[in-house]
C-alpha cells in the first residue's frame, strides 16, 4: 500500500510540473496544454466513437504484435544463445537487419502486404523482437555454470531442461526485453498509424482530431491514453514476474 | 478479414459481379487528406459511382508517395496523388501509369507562405536569409514558392528552407521556430486564428491556376479495363462539380480534415476541374523542370486517359 | 588469430555472402523498382555518396546526433539507473512517469519538441534521447537489482565505501545487461534518427536523404541510404562489442564475441 | 579484559505468519577483547543467523548486541567476516589480489600499502601463486583462503568466520588454524568462529560455546584452559584436550537426542544457566 | 567383481598460452562395482576437474575414462554427483523436494513413486520439516543435504560426491556416512568421494586414493581391510582403523613437503606405482 502512496505522490507531482510549466508561460498552452485541459480532453475520448475504434484495432494489432514478438524471439534467443556457431554464422545479417528504421521500411512492407493492420503489425514486430531477442541471448549467456551441469548430470532431456532450467534461469531478463518491446511495438504502431493513416488506429484518430486541426489537447489526451496503456500492461508483466520469478534477486521495478 | 483490426468501414472486393458490360464493377481508390479527398467522398455519399455501376471503396493516405505501394501491388485501382510526385515517379520509371481525372487545381489563396503579424515579411525579397518552411523538400511548397521567388528576381537558393509539416507550421511561427512558411488549406484559417497573415502568393504569376493533383491508374489496369476507367472518370465529373458547391463541400470536409464546421466555412476552396488537360499538365512539367529537379523531358499527351464526353 | 577464429571468420561471412547472393538473384528475378538488386544499390551508393557534399552535410551531423543522443542516454541512464536499481523507494516515486513516458510515440511528441527546442540539432538530440534512454535505463536498473545477497552482505560487512559498490560491485554485476540496453538503444538511436529528420525540419541529414530519395522515386539510391544505415549499425555494434570484450574479460560463463 | 562483545537475549524469527521460523532463541553470552570463541552446533541450529546478527547484517527480532558496550545498530566498524558461502562472497570481476585489497580500497589505504598487506595476506594462506587469477579458476578451497586471506588482510578487531576451514586438506588446515591463532595473539583481534569440527573448536578456541538444536540457545560455554601457545601435535595428545574434546562431543550428542526426545516442550528450555545439570547427564 | 571404472592417463589443462594450469596429470585408476572409494589430496590439487571428467562435464585434454569398459563421452547414463559448491548447484526456483524430485521427473518416475522416493530421501538426512521451503529459507548445511538426498534419491549406479559433509556438524556427519555405506551395501552402487578429512576417508573408504599437489597424480592407492559393517566406535578404535588414518595422514605430509622441496623435478615423478617406496620414507 505504501508503495501505491508513493506512485501516486510521484504521478501528481509529475503532473503539477506540467501544469505549472504551461502556466508561468514556458511553453504556450497551444502547444503544450496544461496538464488539466488534457485530462479533460481525455476523459472525453471515452464518449468518441472514432476514438474507441481506433483503439481497439490499437490495443488488438498490439496483443498480436507482442504475441509474435515472443513467439519469434525468445526461441529464436534460446537457439542463438546455446549454439554458438549459429549465432557466428548469423550475426553478421542480424547486425545488419537490426538498426534499419521501421519508417523507412513502410513502403516496402505496403508493397509486400498491402496497408491494412498486418504492415503495422509487421512493422511492430520487426522493431520490438530485438530487446526479447538481445536480452534472451546475454541471459542464455549468464546461466550459472553450475546450474546447467547440474541439469546435464542428472541427464535432463533436453526439452526438459529447456523449460525447467534454461526458462526460469532466463526468464528475469527476457522478461526486461518484454516489457521493452511492449512499448516499443505500441510506439511503432501509433508511428505507423500516424505516418501513413492507411489503418483505423489511434494513430489515425491523433492526426484527424489532433494534429490536423492544431489541437494538441486532443493529440496529448491521446498520448496520456497510449501511456496509460503501456503502464498498465507494463504493470501486468511485471505483477506476472513478481509473482513466478520472486525467487530471482533481479526483476524490474520500472 | 478482422474488422475490428481494420476499423469497421473496410468492405469485401472479393466477388465481382458483372454488370452493365464493365470489366470490373468493384474499385479500391487511394484517396488524399484535405480538399483533395473531397470530390470521391462526395461521389460516394451522392451516389455518382453507383450511377455508373461501380461499387467503390476509398482508403485515405497521408501523402501520394506512400499509395503508390497499393498501387502498384494491385490493391488500390486508381490513386489520387500529386502531380510532383507522379512526374518523378514517371521519371524513375517507378510506375507505369496515366491520370484519368484531374481532381484539384490551386488557387492563390489556397496555398500560400505566411508568417506572424507584424514580423516585418510583406514580399518576396524579404524572404531572404530567413527561415521558411516548404513541408517537404520537392514538393508542391517547394517548387511553387522557388518559382515564385524567381518571378520575383530572388535568388531561390537565398532563403533556408525547413521541413515542417504542414499542420505543425502555425506553431513553429508562432514559436519563433521559423519565420515564414508555405501553408495550405485548412491550417492557413487555422494559423491565422492565431496570430498569423498571408505575406506572399505563390499560384500566381508563372503558376497561376496550376493544377496539382489528380488520379491516376496503372497503364495495364488501363489496358484491360476500359470500361471501366471511363466509367470512374464519369463519376467523377458529377462529383468535381459537386465539391465545386461550398455546402456540399463541407458535409464531407470535416471527416478529411478532422477541422470543426465553423473553421471548415471560413475556407479558401481550391478548383475542381472536369477534365484532364494535357496543357495544364505540361506546365506543371515545365516548373518541375525549372525549380524541381526534373531532367527528363516529358510529354503530358502521354500521360493522361482524356476524359470522355458525358 | 588463431585457425578456429579464422574458421569462424570464414564461416559467418560465408553466411553473408550467400545472403547477398540470393538477395541479388531474388530481387532480379522480381524486378520491382522498390526492391532493386544490390548491384544497383552499389551503383546507386556512388551517386549518393561520392563527388558531393553527402559525407559533410548529412552522413557526420547524423552520426553526430546519434552518437550525442546516445551517449547521453548512456551517461544519463546507467547512473540512474545504478541508482534505482538499488533504491527501491525512489523508484516508486519516479516508475509511474517511467512506465507513462516509455510507452509515448517520439513522433507525437515532435510538435512539442518542436517549439520547446527548435529546430537543428538539439531537437533531434532530444528525440534521439527520448527513446533510447529507456533500454538502457530499464536494463541497467534490472542489471542493479541482480546483486546477489551473500554479496551485498560482504559488502556491508567490510564496510565497503559507497563509491565502491557502486562502481565496484553494482556496476560490474550490471554490466553484462548494461551493455545488452546498449546495444538496443544503439540501435533505436539509428532508427529515431531517421524519425527526427523526417518530423523535426531538418533539410539534411541521412534521415532526409532517405526520406527524400523515397517521395521522390530515388529507389536505389534511397536503397543505398537504407544499406548505409545498416552498415552504421553494423560497425557501431562491432565497436561496441569490442569495447564489451574487454569489460567483461573476467566473466566465465559468457562469450561476446564481435561481430568482425 | 574488557568485554568486547555482549549478546544478551538475542532471538531472531524469519518471516512471519505461517511460515516463521525461530532461528535464534534467547542467547546470550560475552567475549572478552582478544578471546577467541569458537562455536559448535547441529547444522541449521542458528549459528551464522548469529553470526550476522552480531555483524550487523540482519536486525535481529529480539535482544541486544553490544560491541564495547555500544549497543550495534547496523554493521559496526572495524568487522571482517568469512562467509559461509565462500565461492558468492568473492567477487567474480576482480583477480584474487582484487578481492583481497577491495576493502583495504574502501578503507582509505595507500596503494603500496594496500598491495603489501594483500600480498602478505595471500602468502600467508598459501596462495602467492593465484594472486593473479580470477576466483572461478581457482579450487574450492582456494576460494575460501582467499575470503580468509580478505578478512585478515583488513586487520580487524572482530573477526567472525563462519566454517572457514570446511574445504581445505587437513594440512593446510593445521596450518590456517595455526596461522588464526598466531595473528590474533599478533594484533589482540577477537575472534568469533563456527566450526563443525570438535577437535578444532577446542584447540583453536579460548571458549567453546555449544548450541542446541534449533532454535539456538546456549548448551554449554566451555573455558579451554589450554596454554596460549599450542602445537598441533603436543597439544591434541594432551590429556586436557582429550578430556575438553570429549565433553564437547557429549554435550554435541546429549542435547541432540534430548532435543529429539523433548521436541514437544522446546518452550520450556532454560538451558543457557544450566550446564552444570547437562555435564551430570552424560550418556 | 567387475570393473566400473577405468581411469587411465588423465590430464587435463585448463586454458591454453601463457595462462594455461595443468591440474590433472597422468591418473590413472580403477574402481569396482559396488566399490566406495575415497580420495583425498591437498586443497587445489585437481580432485573436482578428476570428478568433472568423470562425470562427463568436461571433455579431459588426455587420457580416456570407461565406465563398464565404454569410453565416456559426454555425461554417462546413470550417474549422480553432489557438487562442492553444492548452494550453487540447487534450483532457486524449486523447493527443496521440488529439487529432489528433479532428476526423477527426467528419469519418467511415475509421480508417485517419485514423491516417495523424494520423501524418503529427505527423511534419511533429516530434512523432512524442510520440504516446501526453497533453498534460500535453509542453512548451508541442510543446502548440502538437500544436494545429498537429490544424488541418492536418483539411486545411481556411479555416484560422485565432492565434499559432501564438509558443512554438517560431526553427529550428522556421522550418521550420513553409516547412511552412505547403507546405500551403498544395500543398492550396490559405486561410489567415489572427495574428502579432506582422513578419518573419514579411511572410515568411509574400501579403498583411499591419495593425490599429490597439484598438478594432480595418485601417490598412494590404499585398500582399507576393515570389515564392511562398521561402526562409528568401535571401528575407529580398532587397531587397522588407527594404523591406516595414520598412514594416510603420513603420505600426505610427506608428499606435500617432497612437493615443496622437489618441485622443479615434477616431471619426473613416477608415483602412482611406487607407493612401496613411499611407505618406507616416513617421517
Ligand atoms: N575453470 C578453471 N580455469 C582455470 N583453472 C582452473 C579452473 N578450475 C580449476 N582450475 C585450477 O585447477 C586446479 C585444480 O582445481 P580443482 O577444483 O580440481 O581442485 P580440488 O582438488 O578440487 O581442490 P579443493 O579441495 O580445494 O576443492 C586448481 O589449481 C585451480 O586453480
Ligand atoms: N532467509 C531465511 N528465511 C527463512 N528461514 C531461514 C533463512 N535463513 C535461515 N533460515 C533458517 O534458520 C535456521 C538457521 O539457519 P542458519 O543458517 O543460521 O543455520 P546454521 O547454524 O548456520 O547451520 P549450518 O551449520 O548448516 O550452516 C535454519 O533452520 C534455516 O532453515
Ligand atoms: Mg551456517
Ligand atoms: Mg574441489
Amino acid at each position: 500500500m505504501r508503495v501505491a502512496l508513493r506512485r501516486l505522490i510521484g504521478l501528481i507531482a509529475f503532473l503539477v510540473l506540467w501544469e505549472v510549466i504551461v502556466r508561468v508561460g514556458l511553453l504556450p498552452s497551444n502547444v503544450l496544454p496544461p496538464a488539466s485541459t488534457v485530462l479533460v480532453r481525455f476523459a472525453g475520448l471515452f464518449g468518441n466513437a472514432d476514438f474507441i475504434t481506433g483503439a481497439v484495432s490499437t490495443l488488438l494489432s498490439w496483443a498480436i504484435a507482442l504475441g509474435l514478438t515472443v513467439l519469434i524471439a525468445v526461441p529464436l534467443g534460446v537457439l542463438l544463445g546455446s549454439v554458438r556457431w549459429l549465432r557466428l554464422s548469423i550475426s553478421p545479417i542480424v547486425e545488419f537487419l537490426r538498426p534499419l528504421p521501421a519508417v523507412a521500411l513502410i513502403p516496402l512492407v505496403i508493397l509486400l502486404l498491402g496497408s491494412d493492420a498486418q504492415t503495422k503489425i509487421t512493422l511492430a514486430v520487426f522493431a520490438s523482437v530485438w530487446p526479447v531477442l538481445f536480452n534472451t541471448i546475454y541471459a542464455m549467456g549468464e546461466i550459472d555454470r553450475q546450474i546447467l551441469d547440474t541439469a546435464r548430470v542428472y541427464r535432463t532431456p533436453p526439452l526438459r531442461q529447456l523449460f525447467t532450467v534454461l526458462l526460469p534461469s532466463i526468464a528475469p531478463f527476457t522478461m526486461t526485453g518484454v516489457r521493452l518491446s511492449a512499448s516499443i511495438s505500441l510506439i511503432v504502431l501509433v508511428t505507423t498509424e500516424y505516418l501513413t493513416l492507411g489503418t483505423v488506429g489511434i494513430g489515425q484518430f491523433v492526426y484527424f482530431s489532433g494534429t490536423t486541426s492544431g489541437r494538441m489537447d486532443m493529440v496529448l489526451a491521446a498520448t496520456v491514453f497510449i501511456g496509460l496503456a503501456g503502464y498498465l500492461v507494463n504493470s501486468g508483466l511485471l505483477g506476472v514476474q513478481r509473482r513466478w520469478l520472486g525467487w530471482a534477486a533481479a526483476g524490474g521495478a520500472v | 478479414g478482422c474488422s475490428a483490426l481494420n476499423g469497421s468501414s473496410s468492405g469485401d472486393n472479393s466477388s465481382d459481379s458483372s454488370s452493365g458490360g464493365l470489366e470490373k464493377t468493384k474499385l479500391n481508390v487511394g484517396i488524399l487528406t484535405g480538399q483533395q479527398g473531397v470530390s470521391t467522398k462526395l461521389a460516394e455519399k451522392y451516389g455518382y459511382f453507383k450511377d455508373q455501376g461501380l461499387e467503390v471503396t476509398s482508403k485515405m493516405f497521408a501523402s501520394g508517395p506512400a499509395a503508390y505501394p497499393e498501387l502498384l501491388n494491385g490493391n488500390m485501382d486508381f490513386i489520387i496523388t500529386n502531380y510532383i510526385s507522379f512526374f518523378q515517379a514517371i521519371a524513375q520509371k517507378t510506375v507505369q501509369a496515366k491520370i484519368v481525372v484531374d481532381v484539384d487545381q490551386l488557387n492563390e489563396n489556397g496555398l500560400v507562405v505566411i508568417a506572424k503579424q507584424g514580423s516585418g515579411i510583406k514580399e518576396a525579397k524579404d524572404l531572404v536569409g530567413k527561415k521558411v518552411s516548404i513541408h517537404q523538400s520537392a514538393s508542391v511548397a517547394d517548387v511553387l514558392l522557388r518559382a515564385t521567388l524567381k518571378d520575383h528576381d530572388v535568388d531561390p537558393n537565398s532563403v533556408h528552407y525547413q521541413q515542417i509539416k504542414f499542420p505543425d507550421i502555425p506553431a513553429a511561427i508562432q514559436a519563433g521556430t521559423i519565420d515564414a512558411g508555405v501553408e495550405l488549406e485548412p491550417y492557413i484559417t487555422q494559423a491565422e486564428k492565431q496570430g498569423a497573415e498571408p505575406v506572399l502568393k505563390i499560384v500566381t504569376g508563372s503558376t497561376a491556376n496550376i493544377t496539382a493533383a489528380g488520379y491516376i491508374a496503372l497503364d495495364s489496369f488501363i489496358e484491360k479495363n476500359p470500361k471501366t476507367v471511363a466509367a470512374f472518370q464519369r463519376a467523377m465529373v458529377p462529383a468535381q462539380k459537386a465539391a465545386a458547391d461550398r455546402t456540399k463541400l463541407l458535409e464531407v470536409l470535416p471527416d478529411l480534415t478532422g477541422v470543426d464546421k465553423d473553421t471548415a466555412s471560413l475556407l479558401n476552396i481550391d478548383t475542381f476541374p472536369t477534365s484532364v488537360s494535357a496543357s495544364q499538365l505540361q506546365r506543371v512539367i515545365t516548373v518541375m523542370q525549372n525549380y524541381g529537379g526534373l531532367t527528363a523531358q516529358l510529354d503530358a499527351n502521354q500521360y493522361i486517359v482524356p476524359t470522355p464526353q458525358v | 588469430m588463431t585457425r578456429s577464429k579464422w574458421f569462424d571468420f570464414g564461416r559467418r561471412w560465408l553466411v553473408f555472402v550467400a545472403f547477398l547472393v540470393v538477395w541479388q538473384l531474388v530481387t532480379k528475378a522480381v524486378d520491382d523498382p522498390y526492391f532493386p538488386p544490390p548491384t544497383d544499390i552499389l551503383a546507386a551508393a556512388k551517386d549518393a555518396f561520392f563527388g558531393n557534399t553527402a559525407l559533410t552535410d548529412d552522413i557526420l551531423p547524423s552520426i553526430g546526433r546519434i552518437l550525442a543522443g546516445w551517449g547521453i542516454s548512456v551517461v544519463v541512464g546507467v547512473p540512474l539507473g545504478l541508482a534505482l536499481g538499488r533504491s527501491p523507494v525512489v523508484t516508486d516515486y519516479v516508475s509511474p512517469m517511467f512506465f507513462f513516458a516509455r510507452s509515448v510515440p517520439a513522433a507525437l511528441l515532435v510538435p512539442v519538441f518542436l517549439v520547446a527546442f527548435g529546430i537543428g540539432p538539439r531537437m533531434e538530440i532530444i528525440t534521439i534521447l527520448w527513446g533510447t534512454i529507456w533500454p538502457i535505463l530499464l536494463n541497467t536498473i534490472d542489471g542493479a537489482r541482480a546483486v546477489d545477497d551473500v554479496k551485498i552482505e560482504t559488502v556491508r560487512a567490510f564496510r565497503i565505501s559507497r563509491a565502491d559498490w557502486i562502481f565496484g560491485v553494482v556496476l560490474p554485476t550490471a554490466l553484462p545487461k548494461v551493455f545488452a540496453g546498449m546495444r538496443l538503444g544503439l540501435s533505436l538511436a539509428i532508427i529515431l534518427m531517421v524519425v527526427a529528420e523526417l518530423m523535426g525540419g531538418s533539410t539534411s541529414g541521412i534521415g532526409y536523404q532517405m526520406i527524400l530519395t523515397q517521395s521522390s522515386f530515388v529507389l536505389s539510391q534511397m536503397w543505398a541510404w537504407i544499406v548505409l544505415v545498416s552498415l552504421l549499425g553494423y560497425v557501431a555494434n562491432l565497436l561496441l562489442s569490442m569495447a564489451e570484450r574487454r569489460a567483461l574479460a573476467w566473466h566465465p560463463g559468457f562469450q561476446t564475441e564481435a561481430a568482425m | 579484559m574488557p568485554t568486547m562483545l555482549e549478546v544478551s537475549g538475542l532471538k531472531h524469527r524469519f518471516g512471519g505468519g505461517e511460515g516463521a521460523h525461530t532461528a535464534v532463541r534467547d542467547l546470550s553470552f560475552t567475549v572478552e577483547t582478544g578471546e577467541l570463541a569458537c562455536i559448535v552446533g547441529p547444522s541449521g541450529c542458528g549459528k551464522s543467523t548469529m553470526l550476522r546478527c552480531i555483524a550487523g547484517l540482519i536486525k535481529p527480532t529480539g535482544g541486544t548486541i553490544s560491541l564495547h558496550g555500544d549497543k550495534v545498530e547496523g554493521v559496526p566498524g572495524d568487522l571482517a567476516v568469512v562467509f559461509q558461502d565462500y565461492s558468492r562472497s568473492l567477487f567474480p570481476w576482480l583477480t584474487v589480489a582484487g578481492n583481497v585489497e577491495f576493502p583495504l580500497r574502501s578503507a582509505k589505504i595507500p596503494r603500496a600499502d594496500r598491495r603489501a598487506r594483500a600480498r602478505e595476506a595471500l602468502e600467508s594462506v598459501g596462495l602467492s601463486a593465484a594472486a593473479r587469477k580470477y576466483p572461478w579458476q581457482l579450487s574450492g578451497g582456494m576460494q575460501q583462503r582467499v575470503s580468509i586471506a580478505r578478512a585478515l588482510a583488513s586487520r580487524p578487531a572482530l573477526l567472525l568466520m563462519d566454517e572457514p576451514f570446511a574445504s581445505v586438506d587437513a594440512q593446510t588446515r593445521f596450518e590456517l588454524e595455526d596461522l588464526l591463532r598466531r595473528v590474533k595473539q599478533q594484533q589482540g583481534s577477537t575472534v568469533l568462529l563456527v566450526t563443525h569440527d570438535i577437535d578444532e573448536s577446542v584447540y583453536l578456541g579460548d571458549r567453546v560455546l555449544v548450541l542446541s538444536k534449533s532454535p539456538a540457545s546456549i548448551v554449554a560455554d566451555l573455558k579451554v584452559d589450554l596454554p596460549a601457545e599450542r602445537d598441533q601435535i603436543s597439544t591434541r595428545e594432551s590429556a586436557e584436550f582429550v578430556a575438553l574434546r570429549a565433553e564437547v562431543a557429549r554435550l554435541l550428542r546429549n542435547r541432540t537426542d534430548e532435543a529429539q526426545a523433548a521436541a514437544e516442550d522446546i518452550a520450556e528450555w532454560e538451558l543457557s544457566e544450566q550446564e552444570t545439570k547437562t555435564e551430570e547427564r552424560t550418556s
